[in-house]
């Protein structure tokens, strides 16, 4: 039970340190490092299929992806990346306050789950349920997707354009 | 063709017909000018066609029900029928008068639209028998007076006319809070359920002044007069259409159909009701001496008279229930007389401000004398209509034997005298501060005229008024 | 029923494959016959036995997807909202390639909205819902105008806080009943009685759908988004899609799901006259005209969640009567301010006045939008606003029906202002050019106020198709 | 002489010929010269045959008008016979007067119009045995009233509105009153009802007289006439104030001492009455004392002659109320003289101050006789009928008090002191040149007078007839059986008024010696070291009630606009104020950076979730 405990602190550790360091670069690396929390959770709550995707896309592909695109870019001079911590800092003081207070007040509700937690009788095959159960998660999947990807191709493609 | 046929068309002819005159007047004026007259008279026939059956005690329905008890239906008794006939007799020469007041204007199709339209929904407001029913109708002439107030596009007006239209919203608002809480006591919107479930026990006096505060807002008594002074910037037809002919008689008149006709209000109101009427009768008086805006003045003078009219309903007593539906009658006729003349008076001499008048009876006798016999008629002397209506109620202040209430309405008298004749001799007579104009168009004076020789043989024929006004009032006092 | 969503999805992949270039220009008029269709197939449907006889053929695939009498009104609505925008849309965008992906952007809304209205289980509404926010995004960002931008980039942090609450809640409704079918949660929740894990499950997605919604607590988005995203994207947005989002969603999964219960009823109570006020006083002080527009929704958005409070099947009517009205409305005033912004540039009111005389049009329409708003009879807003009082009333609610009805008082004055500030009053010289807003404007805005008024005067037709549907 | 079949028509008839006849003056081109003049003559003259001839009977009869009490219902008996007998033979001689007097002068038609409306309405109101039928007529002289003194000329439409809302609001009094009246007595047919005169019977009392005594003129009301002297055309002055005005007046104010609440001798009510007839007496009559128009004198006198009648009726003895009635006759017949004189003078001088008139008695012989015979007649010198009607009164009056002896005698001696002024300045003294030559007026004119002064004569020797006619009215009310008084005038009265006389020539001798010339004969009283300082501010209008009621209403209704301001200013000023303030904390609260909505949205959720989960 300790160790779930000190693996989620770790885990919001991990998330404020993402977003209150200096340089992106560094954040961007904070990412990788909370999904492999996460991908650590989830092999202890036993449901390794989600681990493996969340291991080999949220901590692998993403990253690569942010930390080659960030590498590109021109870096800041320390003067700006001091100027940046200090407004950042000056915002978002109060998320680490504001998670703790959310915290205690949870904890003083004391919910006693006394629930029986119903085990799914028959652990069914993830293929299966997609393809016969809810068809419908596969066209939102691809709808999703295609509007990410559109989205992403109308409003950025054609800056390049104005660019020159 | 029966009853209820000429009942519906009287009133869904101008309603109907008001949305087709912008077309007639894209096609040109004087059709478009015709055609509403057309529809306010007709309607006016249609009201006199439905005298007969409602004397002789008739009482003609017509309902169709509706989801959630919203039904459709109308009543016309004489009551009702009384009330039609005054309000589009008026309307019908306003209309007649408008042909030359606004012809100099922009506009003119929204306006001739919005006259028709303020016209058929009083005929619906006054036939209308279920209270959802009432309360579009109610509505909708608050929206033609809304556009009517507004009808010269300078902001500092229209600010008046959203003054108006919002007071007028807030009391119509808190009165469909009192009509819903009516119908959960009654179990449904219809009057004549209602009459069947309070018939012997008085409604709560929330609901009363739930209510009230509508009726008060629309009839522009003591706490929300304000704005039908403010109304006075709207074309002058339009002042004589909302505030003496018809716009004000609506809150009386619901006051008469709901707490007369329907429901007994508990027995505290007969003398709350008559004393708000007369404390705004007297500071109306009393500003109206002091003002010097023409149009501000008559309007005030509205507000007092209007007090009298609550006076002669409030008071449970017959004679004074026969009294203010005259009164209603009298009043309109000559207060539409004296705002026609002071839009004949403001058109040719360009100000409203009477301390630049005088001497004006050189030029404009016509005017003048119509002036003066409706003036005579609001102060109530004899030949005219109005000292029969003045006396009744009078006379039912005196039998409800509440002697405070009699002094403060006999003060507001005197003051309505002086201050109609300080009007007369600043605008018509003395020697001219300005230069003197000739008089009004053909039409505009005619009508005037009309209005005044009206009030005057509804003086000398009074029998007929009477009997009718009796016959609609039989009965209420329980 | 799933052929709506899929005949949108697909028609996008059609006209994106490259060598079809040629087809590009058709797009606009298929998309038209695909909202005009969809009109009519939601009107054709208010008689149940249409549903029964030609629903067969649509079952192509079977996607555990039903349309009942809000799901009509839901795809009758976002038909209409989207046709108006794309013919709004058409005299604002002007280079044919952004005109094109605009459109493919509304097939987008088309197909994520029908497939929200019409799916069964929790899960795949959340789906659609993030489908619906994906889009709203970059339609937001479309003009890519940087308040435009600041404004988006608040409403995604708003939003994905939304459904990170969304799904929470969903996870733990799973753990509770172990199926996502909303009659299964139903029965599951109800047999199980009350606990406080599925009570934390029910704020949970409650407040999600009410930071979507932009009701009072959780509004800080709504003004910024409403009035810097470009014209037409703004009457899609007020119109259905906030809307949409976040109160359809929150009536489905009240009624369906979770079960309407007097604790949640008074939390709507609270929430919902909360946003009235403050959205209509919020709405007094403003000096431009959307953002005035926006707050005015806040305000009328909380009539609907009172009227969803008052937890009768009176209120119920009124409460989705209401959210039809709104929208109608709503977008007839957005489509007048996007004329004005057509014509004159700019829609903040100190400097306008006196337009009536120019754009006597947009003026009528603009009235009576205004008078639906404020609820006064003839117009359809009075109708929606009678049921929610009186629903208030026979709920034993008096204090917040008063509350409600003596709102609509300040509605009217904020309207009235913004109406004499921008249509009456003296025209100032720098407007004397200014000529009535293009065709593809001014239609729209007579075909609303036509419904507007036609719902209100024959209101014995609609409240029967509303009993038909809904009760 | 009629039978009765005819006496309902001839009732009518009475009230409506000079009401049509009215309407037909108005039409008359203005062309044909004096027709208007002869036609009201010829319709007067047929009404006054049309009374005499029905004068025996005693008839009334009703049809129903408007339902609630107000039905036409028409009464001759001998008190309201001789009244409009009376009216319509005045009504007769002015408008042969005013044939020639009113020649030429713009707006003819409409006088004569609203000259015989006048003797309609009277008629009607004096006919009339419902109260609300009389108020119905009596109001309707209102109108009248504002129109013939507004014909006078340009600026005579101030008075004319002075006199027309006095006259408004005194009549608007009487209809409280008399609807109070009839509440009481649950009826409003003169002759059924008798109230007593206590309590609320007496709030009705009150309001009543004071429409009886402001339309007589008397003191509180009476500011109109001295101004409508001047502005009106003289036959007006002449025929209302002097005659038609003190016969309703007294008329209906004997009608309700006696029929309807039936004073008592002693009752506070009567003493009131004397009262205000005392007071009116002496202080109208000092100040047409110090008069310096012809007009303007002989106006304060009528309204002083009315303090007489007021004290004789207000004693309630039969003696007082017969000497009331006969004095009220009297006065009407010199009064009505005495203007026609004024009339002529005017006619022929073009002017009625008397700074410019003097000497005329050479030039107009008959108008200066006549002018002699009514003057002596009102001053109450013994042969003229004037005389015995004072003397009636003093004899009630020191029945009831030695205080309104004293002040009816100051009474008539002032009026002695001004009447011979008044001969003095006019008619003898030097002949302005500017008058040398004036003639006697036409003959047309000099009728009327003559005729008047006749009868001052005729009722002077035969006051015994007079006594005749009106014991019958007192009888009904006071003893109800047939008992005829007997009235003889108490020497040592009379002998007393001999004395006062005396005083009073005394005094008109010392004054012209003081002031050299007639007119100022009066100046030694006028500046006498009290009276002058009351006389200045009387002057400057000070006592006006109507000037005093106006200043009162300017500052209430200033105080009623600022209520009416105030309510404004709650609706416009602190409603628009309270809500933009909270709209615009609303939008300063809206602040740009979205952390701060985050804050708002979770703090909510928290809410949300605390009352769901307890």
């Amino acid at each position: 039970m300790i160790l779930n405990i000190f693996i989620l602190i770790l885990l919001v550790i991990a998330a404020l340190w993402m977003v209150m360091t200096r340089s992106l670069l560094r954040s961007a690396i904070g990412l990788a490092l909370v999904s492999l929390v996460l991908t650590i959770i989830m092999f202890r709550l036993s449901s390794p299929l989600a681990a493996v995707f969340e291991l080999s896309v949220c901590a692998g592909l993403i990253p690569v992806l942010f930390i080659s695109t960030i590498s590109l870019t021109y870096p800041l001079s320390k003067q700006e990346m001091m100027e940046h911590f200090k407004a950042r800092l000056r915002r978002f003081w109060y998320l680490p306050v504001l998670v703790v207070i959310v915290g205690v007040i949870l904890s003083l509700l004391k919910i006693k789950p006394d629930i029986t937690l119903p085990l799914p009788e028959s652990a069914k095959d993830v293929r299966d349920v997609l393809w016969n159960l809810r068809p419908i998660y596969l066209i939102g999947q691809i709808i999703v997707l295609l509007a990410g990807a559109f989205g992403v191709v109308i409003l950025f493609k054609d800056s390049k354009k104005d660019e020159h | 063709m029966s009853n209820q046929v000429v009942l519906l068309l009287a009133i869904f002819i101008p309603v109907a017909g008001a949305f087709l005159l912008p077309l007639a007047g894209a096609i040109n004026i004087r059709l478009r000018n015709t055609l509403s007259l057309i529809f306010v008279v007709s309607s006016f026939i249609l009201n006199l066609l439905l005298i007969p059956g409602a004397i002789a005690g008739k009482i003609l329905t017509i309902t169709q029900a509706l989801p959630f008890g919203f039904n459709f239906s109308f009543t016309a008794d004489a009551l009702a029928v009384f009330m039609a006939c005054v309000s589009s007799l008026i309307s019908s020469i306003i209309v007649f008068y408008s042909f030359g007041y606004i012809s100099h204007y922009e506009y003119q199709s929204e306006y001739y639209l919005m006259v028709t339209l303020f016209l058929g929904s009083m005929i619906g407001l006054v036939y209308s028998a279920n209270l959802i029913l009432l309360y579009i109708f109610w509505e909708i002439t608050a929206l033609c007076s809304w556009r009517l107030i507004g009808f010269f596009r300078e902001k500092q007006y229209v600010l008046k006319a959203d003054k108006a239209f919002l007071m007028t919203f807030f009391g119509a608002i808190s009165m469909l809070v009192g009509f819903i809480l009516i119908a959960f006591k009654a179990g449904s919107f219809e009057l004549s359920v209602i009459k069947e479930a309070f018939r012997n026990n008085p409604i709560p006096g929330l609901i009363v002044a739930l209510i009230l505060a509508g009726i008060l807002s629309k009839s522009a008594t003591l706490p929300f007069q304000t704005w039908l002074p403010d109304a006075g910037v709207a074309p002058s037809p339009v002042t004589a259409l909302l505030h003496a002919a018809v716009l004000v008689k609506i809150g009386v008149y619901v006051y008469a159909r709901l707490f007369v006709a329907t429901i007994d209000i508990p027995y505290i109101w007969h003398t709350i009701v008559p004393f708000i009427a007369g404390v705004s009768a007297l500071v109306a008086a009393g500003c109206a001496i002091v003002e010097i805006d023409l149009k501000r003045i008559i309007a005030y003078s509205t507000i007092s008279q209007i007090g009298f009219i609550f006076l002669g309903l409030s008071l449970n007593v017959q004679i004074g229930l026969v009294g203010g539906l005259l009164y209603i009658l009298m009043h309109g006729l000559s207060k539409a007389g004296l705002f026609l003349c002071a839009g004949i008076v403001e058109q040719n001499t360009k100000t409203k401000d009477i301390t630049k008048m005088g001497g004006l009876i050189q030029t404009m006798p016509f005017t003048a004398v119509a002036f003066l016999f409706c003036a005579f008629s609001v102060m109530g002397i004899p030949p005219f209509g109005g000292f029969f209506s003045k006396y009744m109620v009078f006379n039912s202040a005196v039998n409800n034997g509440n002697l405070w209430i009699t002094s403060i309405f006999l003060v507001g008298a005197f003051m309505t005298i002086i201050y109609l004749f300080r009007v007369f001799n600043m605008v018509f007579m003395g020697s001219p501060n300005s230069p003197l104009v000739k008089e009004g168009s053909k039409t505009m004076v005619f009508s005037v005229m009309s209005l005044a020789i009206l009030s005057f043989f509804a003086g000398i024929l009074i029998y007929y008024p009477f009997t009718f006004a009796n016959v609609a009032m039989a009965g209420f006092i329980r | 029923m799933s052929l709506l969503i899929v005949i949108p999805f697909f028609s996008i992949l059609v006209f994106n494959l490259p060598f079809l270039k040629t087809l590009r220009k058709a797009i606009f008029i298929w998309s038209i016959f695909l909202f005009l269709s969809q009109i009519v197939l939601s009107c054709c449907s208010i008689s149940p036995s249409f549903l029964t006889k030609f629903a067969k053929p649509l079952h192509l695939f079977n996607f555990n997807l039903n349309l009942d009498g809000l799901g009509v009104i839901m795809l009758f609505l976002s038909a209409t909202i989207l046709l108006f925008t794309l013919i709004v849309s058409h005299s604002f965008i002007k280079e044919e390639k952004r005109r094109f992906n605009f459109i493919t952007l509304l097939l987008f809304t088309l197909s994520a909205l029908n497939g929200l209205v019409m799916v069964r289980d929790i899960f795949s509404l959340y789906i659609f819902v993030e489908i619906t926010a994906i889009i709203s995004y970059v339609l937001i960002a479309f003009d890519k105008d940087m308040r435009a931008m600041s404004a988006v980039f608040k409403y995604v942090i708003l939003s994905t806080v939304a459904s990170i609450l969304m799904v929470s809640s969903i996870a733990i409704v799973l753990l509770l009943t172990g199926d996502t079918n909303f009659t299964v949660i139903y029965e599951a929740l109800h047999m199980s009685g009350v606990n406080p894990l599925m009570m934390l499950a029910l704020s949970l997605f409650v407040c999600g759908l009410f930071i979507k919604a932009g009701l009072v607590p959780f509004h800080g988005w709504l003004p910024e988004v409403y009035s810097y995203s470009s014209a037409s994207v703004s009457i899609l947005l007020a119109g259905i899609l906030s809307k949409a989002l976040g109160v359809y969603t929150l009536i489905r999964v009240l009624k369906n799901v979770f079960g309407l219960t007097s604790q949640i009823g008074t939390i709507l109570l609270v929430v919902g006259t909360a946003s009235i006020l403050i959205g209509a006083f919020g709405a007094l002080a403003q000096k431009n005209f959307k953002k005035m527009l926006a707050y005015s929704s806040i305000s009328q958005v909380g009539y609907i969640i009172v009227g969803l409070a008052s937890l009768n099947p009176l209120g119920f009517i009124g409460a989705v009567f209401h959210f039809f009205n709104h929208s109608i409305f709503k977008s007839l005033l957005f489509v007048n301010s996007a004329g004005l912004e057509k014509e004159i540039g700019t829609t903040d009111m100190a400097h306008l006045g006196g337009l009536s005389k120019r754009m006597p049009i947009t003026a009528t329409t603009s009235v009576l939008g205004i008078l639906s708003a404020a609820g006064i009879p003839p117009l359809a807003g009075f109708w929606s606003k009678l049921l929610i009082i009186i629903a208030l009333f026979v709920s034993g609610h008096y204090v917040y029906g008063i509350i409600a009805i003596f709102a609509s008082v300040l509605t009217l004055a904020y309207l009235l202002s913004m109406q004499r500030m921008v249509f009456f009053g003296k025209l100032n010289e720098k407007f004397i050019s200014v000529k009535e807003a293009g065709f593809s404007i001014v239609l729209p805005a007579i075909i609303l106020g036509a419904i507007i008024v036609g719902v209100g005067v024959l209101y014995p037709l609609v409240f029967k198709a509303l009993i038909l549907l809904l009760a | 002489m009629i039978n009765n079949a005819y006496l309902p028509l001839s009732l009518t008839l009475i009230i409506a010929l000079p009401l049509v006849a009215s309407a037909l003056v108005l039409l008359i081109p203005t062309r044909w010269k004096s027709i208007k003049g002869l036609v009201s003559f010829t319709v007067a003259l047929v009404t006054l045959l049309i009374s005499i001839l029905i004068y025996r009977n005693n008839f009334s009869f009703s049809f129903p008008w408007i339902g609630f009490g107000l039905d036409i219902s028409l009464r001759l008996y001998p008190f309201s016979a001789f009244i409009v007998t009376a009216a319509q033979g005045f009504a007769v001689l002015v408008s042969l007067f005013s044939i020639k007097f009113m020649e030429g002068r713009e707006h003819e038609g409409q006088f004569y119009s609203y000259l015989l409306i006048t003797l309609g309405l009277t008629s009607g109101a004096v006919l009339a045995d419902n109260l609300l039928l009389l108020l119905f007529f009596w109001e309707g002289l209102l109108l009248v009233l504002f129109g013939m003194i507004a014909v006078g000329g340009k600026e005579a439409f101030r008075s004319a509105t002075k006199a027309f809302i006095i006259n408004g609001v005194t009549d608007l009094c009487m209809m409280s009153g008399i609807l109070l009246a009839g509440y009481l007595a649950h009826t409003f047919i003169i002759s059924k009802m008798n109230l007593p005169a206590t309590g609320l019977g007496a709030l009705a009392f009150v309001l009543i007289m004071i429409g009886a005594i402001s339309k007589s003129g008397s003191m509180p009301f009476h500011t109109w006439i001295p101004d409508a002297a001047l502005a009106a055309p003289l036959p007006f002055m002449a025929f209302v104030p002097g005659a038609i005005e003190k016969l309703i007046g007294i008329y209906f104010l004997t009608r309700i001492t006696l029929d309807i609440f039936k004073l008592s001798a002693g009752s506070t009510l009567s003493v009131l009455l004397m009262w205000i007839g005392g007071l009116t007496l002496l202080f109208a009559v000092m100040m047409a004392l110090i008069q310096k128009n012809y007009k303007r004198l002989l106006s304060y006198h009528a309204i002083s002659q009315v303090g007489y009648m007021i004290l004789g009726v207000g004693t309630a003895v039969p003696i007082g109320i017969i000497g009331g009635l006969f004095h009220m006759i009297n006065n009407a017949i010199y009064k009505s003289g005495l203007f026609l004189t004024a009339g002529s003078v005017e006619k022929q001088t073009g002017t009625t101050s008397l700074e410019e008139l003097g000497g005329l008695g050479r030039k107009m012989p008959i108008t200066f006789i006549c002018f002699l015979i009514t003057a002596l007649s009102i001053s109450g010198v013994w042969p003229f009928n004037g005389f015995f009607s004072k003397e009636y009164i003093y004899d009630a009056a020191i029945g009831k008090g030695l205080i309104f002896y004293v002040m009816a005698a100051l009474g008539s001696f002032f009026t002695a002191a001004s009447f011979l002024k008044l001969g003095h300045a006019a008619f003898l003294g030097k002949l302005q040149e500017r008058n040398q030559k004036i003639k006697e007026s036409s003959v047309s004119m000099l009728i009327p007078m003559i005729v008047l002064a006749a009868f001052c004569i005729f009722f002077g020797l035969y006051n015994s007839v007079a006594v005749k006619i009106f014991e019958p009215i007192v009888q009904a009310s006071y003893t109800g059986k047939e008992t005829h008084f007997i009235f003889n005038i108490s020497p040592m009265l009379a002998a007393i008024t001999g004395i006062i006389l005396a005083l009073a020539v005394l005094n008109h001798l010392l004054g012209v010696k003081l002031g050299k010339d007639g007119l100022h004969a009066s100046d030694h009283i006028r500046n006498a070291p009290i009276i002058s300082w009351i006389y200045t501010k009387a002057e400057k209008r000070w006592f006006d009630p109507y000037e005093i009621a106006m200043k009162l209403l300017k500052v209430f209704s200033a105080i009623l606009l600022w209520i009416d301001r105030r309510v404004n200013w709650i609706s416009d000023v602190f409603m628009v104020k309270v809500s933009y303030s909270i709209g615009s904390a609303i939008r300063r609260v809206h602040l740009a950076n979205y952390p701060v909505y985050l804050i708002w949205g979770i703090l909510g959720f928290a809410a949300v979730t605390l009352f769901l989960i307890h």
